[in-house]
């Protein structure tokens, strides 16, 4: 287990402990899905392992590890949080992109819009929400909207994702600028409506593990290898 | 303007059971022991106490019944309750004119109500002051000039002059005898004091126990009390007792020779405590009635005494006045024994 | 009745432990205001004072602090308005009515502040409970607006108005009602000129605490009213934005905002709140 | 002194308007009803109650509101022991520091959530002011341990209770302190004999808020304490997780959390808190 | 056990300036009108008036003085307040224990002590009631009780026995004074009662305005008023006057012939109300003083009747007591212009 917390005199319930057996991951809520039924994989090849998750905003995690949280992996949406983390946070682990994402229109199941590509943004009767220019996820809607030349007609800027969907979800928007992993979880909530290519942008997805502990390394080996790509895809990932 | 009221309200190990019917422009006056139950009846006619059963009825009006309870805004009463709850946010100007602003009045009429109200009990000087700077008995003089301010159809009145001090009560007592005299509305007084209820009500209720014991005009009270609490209150001696003859009437005291009463039976006999003479040894003369006694206390009230006897074979409490000058000269003082005696002439006698 | 038998008096014993006792009582109180300050006290420690300044001469800080004031203060005002009568009615009410209303307002305060959003859309969206047919007959949209803002800071702060005017009306001495009312006084006069001015200092402290939960308010206000700089962007969703990528900036503008209510409330309290 | 002329009376006069009058007060506070209950309504109207009973046997939901209601009675206790001296000393203070105290302890009030939940961090942190001492000394580390979710929900819920408490303490007759002074009464004893049972409706009624808002808290939780589901995650936040992939179920855990809170408030109020 | 007090408190209008020093086991009480400063004065001696000036001392210990200040609870004062503020949370019983509680007396001890208390007052029945199932009097009893449970040092009574039934107020105030009697501290006593005050205190302290007007034994007091108020209080007709022949004083009045006074310049002239005859004409005998006068009221008080007069050219009030049968024989009521006079022998006279 987590070699880079001094005691290991603790174990069991305590996930600060750095007793044997435990893998403590701090994960973007969006991998929420994922990771939670790789991390019940790895339990079950592994009897008397543990894999402890948390998930939050990757901001919020990063400074929780800077703040001295105690963590064995940390899996991140896009790069820009890892600015955050203390320069020494590496130590004697190591780092591998497990997925990426790329950004897609929402409407509502009935599209009362009629959006069909990303030029019908720009009708000023339309309403359309992205997210804040701060996130991942708004800095990456504006390179698209930047990319195809289209000035939307924004009505919010929200600051994560999930407010932005749930605009769309409850039709107080008319369509919004979301990554594709998050019209998948969706389900039938939302309408997805692809974004050539040509237009897109991508966001990638960091794991950091700070450890040699063999369970840890195990871990991002499992999330990392053609097992977690499978489940990162059907969640709605691309490959890395 | 007439009340006519059955009060029936449970109070733990009390039932308070009063009736009252009183006419235009009277003023009852409630007296009775602490805990009879005055302030209970007082604040069930202002609707503050839900009756349990009989009725409250103002001018044909029903305001309580079965199955009927008026809220105190929908009656139009004045109530001074007995801790005066003045407003603690208003100065007692605005206490006053309260009641006035409420009943509609333009803000400078209810002002200038407010101040003649307080000029009239003495206290205009404080109409600026909020309650919380106003002694006891200024308090209790505000809250009396607001309860009297609203011109209610029912003045009801707890306690109203307690607080005041000896100087000035008097002349209090006499501004609310010459207002409650000019008005048409039913007063309904609770008091302590036989002078505030001789003084200002044509008709007296005694309660004990929740229940009227007596009732009457004053002077019929005064004269003829029916009851121990309302002899003491009214300052006389009473007695039960019974007589066979129509002149001697055997009493807890021994047989008492009255001036005759011309009934035959169950009866009381009453002498003031003036009409006791005390003597330090057995009198042998034309006093009829003649106890041995010993003095429990002695009271000195200004220029006279109270002397607190228990007389008789059975040590019945006799009260006696004298002067200040005879404790003195007859040596009065608590467990003195001597002879205590009522001329026949000053004992009544009437039926119970 | 017998006098009784006089015991034995124990002069100066009431002077045993006055100093004791009270330590007693200031060692939790201490340790209450420790645990409340420590944790700002650290926010100031580690703030980068050296960039304060120009962290929050950011072009979003302004607009945003200022849009906070404004929806704040009407926010106040209509807690108030609405909130006064509520907390008067419930007071001098019994039944299990009563119980159960009160049970019912302190929901929104357990709603994690999102859900709250949520239930706001739901109620007022434009696909909302009343938001729907608004839209309909008149063309009404309230989310994306400052009144949207009003609204989700309205429902996360009135229930801590109501309850603790609430509590102030209740500690208001009932016989001043029924003395009220026995000079004439309506329900309202009796509400406007007894309970209002007896409760004034409840329902300052009841306003200074809704006035501070509404302007810290986040979770309801973003799901609900978005979040566009200048006209729903308030303090706290600036600095949940700029904690995105810049958390020296974010904590600059706490630290600006805790200042701001610092001051009012210190200046208020000091003056009319106690 | 002047008998003063009777003038004409108006009886009757105040059964004009008794019910208008109480209109008058029974709007707003319907509006204000109406304004908190709608979103609830709305909420309870888009739940999909097909799949309610499914959404709330998720292994995570149970461990979760388990913890909630383990920590925020822990955190309701403390704010007790903790927050009733402060009120009743504060209550009884006049001077400026007192004032300048109460408005400290409403700014965690202000601070968005997560900011606080950052302060916690800088304050009980392993490099945190207090945290990095203890941690040395110790090897006590308070972040993302239950520890750290009760002193998060303290954080949070104690202003209000404090604030609660001081108002209902302020209500209570300065003068019994007085007579219960006279009898010989230690500061401690009046506290606990006198303060503590004529402030009850009050203190009852902080405690009920406190709990609320402690059972609600979410940001300053997940920032301090972390989101470990089993350890840290209270029901807040496995809402918050559930919201990432399943709105549904995140519909229908904040539903069965604001039936607990109403089933638990409604009963104490009934007999306790009225 | 002594107490050396001097109390200097500004009272809005009014400054509260009383020297107080009383001895051992002495009881003094102090009167004066509504609003003079006697609760301002008892509050200051318990601690929750600050002084502006002055000091209070027991026992030669310091309490209050330049510069000091005990706390209500480090001076070992039992106080009963006006308003009798009982706790509402507490029983009767627990409401009297509280005192002994306080001052580390065992449960047991307490609630036994606390029973002796209120049996001793009457109100032993009551002992399981919250205050608010009491009524005013029986409140004030308990309220008594707990203020003598505690033993103190300086017992503090404001105005006791207002709120008593005048049945059960000789009983608590006998009570009260053999409680005092025993007991080796000191108690101050507020009152508007000559009755309270002649009875249970050693000494009288008169207080107008926050000022002493006049102090001294109660039949010091009595005799010798220097007080228009103390007179009223004692129930005397007063004047002021001079005389240059120590026989004959010119009063307001007019000129009174006194019984000889040996004495030359201001005086004070006094006589009893009962000393007044009341005369249809003018009369030409024995009595030497003889005045116009003109009835404002007639009180009647049981078998005996109050007039007061305005006599004289001047109009200048006076009291006359007769019997109860004279007011109808002489037909007195007020208007009634009639002659009232009185007996040099009647009349004393005394330095001023
Ligand atoms: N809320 C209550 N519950 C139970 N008993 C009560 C309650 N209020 C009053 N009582 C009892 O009812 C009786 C009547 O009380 P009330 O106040 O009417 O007496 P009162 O005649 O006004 O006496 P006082 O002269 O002392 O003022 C008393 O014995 C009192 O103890
Ligand atoms: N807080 C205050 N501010 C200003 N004036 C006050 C304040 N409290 C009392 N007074 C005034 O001080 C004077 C003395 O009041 P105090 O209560 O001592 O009178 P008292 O002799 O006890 O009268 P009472 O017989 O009516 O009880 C009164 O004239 C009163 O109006
Ligand atoms: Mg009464
Ligand atoms: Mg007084």
């Amino acid at each position: 287990s987590a070699a880079t917390t001094a005691d290991t005199t603790q174990a069991g319930d305590d996930p600060t402990a750095g007793g044997s057996g435990t893998v403590t991951v701090l994960a973007a809520a969006s991998l929420t899905a994922p990771l939670t039924a790789l991390a019940e994989q790895y339990e079950r090849d592994h009897p008397g392992v543990t894999v402890r998750l948390s998930f939050g905003s990757s901001t919020t995690l990063a400074q929780q590890i800077s703040e001295g949280a105690p963590a064995d992996l940390y899996a991140s949406a896009g790069e820009a949080p890892l600015s955050l983390l203390p320069p020494d946070a590496a130590g004697d682990g190591g780092r591998a992109t497990i997925a990426r994402n790329t950004v897609e229109i929402a409407t509502p199941p009935d599209n009362p819009g009629a959006v069909a590509d990303l030029r019908d943004l720009g009708d000023p009767d339309l309403d359309v929400v992205l997210c804040a220019a701060t996130v991942p996820c708004g800095k990456a809607a504006d390179d698209v909207l930047r990319t195809a030349g289209v000035t939307a007609h924004v009505v919010s800027r929200e600051v994560d994702v999930k407010a932005t969907l749930t605009k769309v979800v409850l039709g107080e928007a008319d369509a919004a600028l979301v990554y594709h992993s998050d019209v998948v979880a969706a389900g039938g909530d939302v309408r997805g409506v692809e974004i050539p290519a040509a237009d897109n942008v991508f966001l990638t997805y960091p794991l950091l593990w700070f450890s040699d502990d063999p369970d840890v390394v195990g871990f991002a080996d499992l999330v990392a290898g053609p097992t977690g790509t499978a489940a990162l895809e059907a969640a709605g990932f691309l490959a890395p | 303007m007439t009340l006519d009221a059955r009060i029936l309200v449970d109070r733990g190990a009390v039932t308070v059971d009063v009736p009252l019917a009183v006419a235009d422009g009277s003023v009852v006056a409630v007296l009775g022991p602490n805990g009879a139950g005055k302030t209970t009846a007082l604040h069930a006619l202002a609707g503050l106490v839900h009756l349990r059963d009989g009725h409250v009825r103002v001018d044909g009006q029903t305001w309580a019944g079965p199955g009927l309870h008026l809220d105190p805004a929908q009656r139009a009463v004045g109530l001074l309750a007995a801790d005066h709850l003045l407003f603690p946010h208003l100065t007692a100007r605005d206490n006053v004119a309260f009641g006035p602003r409420s009943r509609g009045a333009p803000r400078r009429d209810a002002a200038a109500r407010a101040e003649r109200e307080l000029d009239a009990l003495g206290v205009a000087d404080l109409a600026g002051r909020r309650p919380e700077a106003l002694s006891h008995g200024q308090a209790q003089r505000v809250a009396l000039a607001r309860a009297l301010a609203t011109d209610p159809r029912l003045l009801l009145l707890d306690e109203p002059l307690s607080a005041l001090d000896p100087a000035v009560r008097p002349h209090i007592r006499a501004t609310l005898a010459a207002r409650l005299r000019a008005y048409d509305g039913v007063t309904v007084l609770v008091t302590h004091d036989p002078l505030d209820a001789l003084t200002l009500a044509d008709h007296l209720v005694f309660v004990e126990d929740g229940t009227v014991v007596q009732e009457g005009t004053p002077a019929d009270v005064v004269e003829r009390p029916r009851d121990p609490y309302v002899a003491h209150v009214v300052g006389l001696n009473l007695y039960p007792g019974t007589t066979t003859d129509g002149e001697t009437v055997a009493t807890p005291l021994g047989p008492v020779v009255t001036a005759g009463l011309g009934h035959r039976g169950r009866s009381w006999v009453a002498f003031a405590p003036s009409a006791v003479a005390l003597y330090p040894d057995e009198p042998h003369g034309s006093t009829r009635n003649v106890w041995r006694a010993r003095i429990a206390t002695v009271e000195l009230v200004g220029q006279t005494a109270r002397i607190r006897l228990l007389a008789g074979v059975d040590d019945v409490p006799l009260l006696a006045e004298v002067t200040a000058g005879s404790v003195a000269a007859l040596r009065l003082h608590p467990g003195t024994a001597l002879w205590a005696g009522v001329k026949a002439t000053e004992v009544s006698a009437y039926p119970s | 009745m017998t006098a009784p038998a006089p015991t034995v008096a124990t002069p100066g014993a009431a002077r045993r432990h006055p100093g004791r006792s009270r330590a007693v009582l200031l060692v939790p109180a201490g340790l209450g205001v420790a645990l409340v300050v420590l944790p700002l006290l650290g926010l100031l420690l580690r703030t980068d004072w050296g960039s304060f300044a120009s962290n929050l001469s950011a072009p979003v800080v302004w607009p945003a602090i200022r849009l906070s004031l404004v929806t704040t203060l009407v926010t106040v005002a209509l807690c108030f308005v609405l909130g006064t009568p509520l907390a008067w009615l419930l007071s001098r009410a019994d039944g299990r009515a009563a119980t159960w209303l009160r049970a019912v307002l302190t929901v929104p305060v357990v709603l994690p502040p999102v859900v709250g959003g949520v239930a706001l859309l739901m109620a007022y969206g434009r696909r909302g409970v009343v938001g729907a047919p608004l839209f309909e007959a008149f063309g009404l949209r309230l989310p994306f607006t400052p009144t949207a803002v009003v609204l989700a800071q309205v429902f996360v702060s009135l229930p801590f108005f109501v309850l603790a005017v609430e509590g102030a009306m209740r500690a208001v001495d009932a016989r001043y009602d029924a003395v009220a009312a026995t000079l004439g006084a309506t329900p309202l006069r009796i509400f406007v000129r007894v309970a209002l001015p007896l409760a004034a200092p409840g329902i300052a402290s009841g306003a200074a605490l809704a006035w501070a939960r509404a302007l810290g308010e986040f979770g309801a206000t973003i799901t609900f009213a978005g979040n566009f700089a200048g006209s729903t962007q308030t303090a706290p969703l600036a600095v949940y934005v700029a904690l995105q990528n810049d958390p020296q900036a974010a904590l600059a503008l706490s630290i600006a905002m805790l200042a701001v209510s610092l001051l009012v409330l210190g200046m208020l309290r000091g003056r009319w709140i106690r």
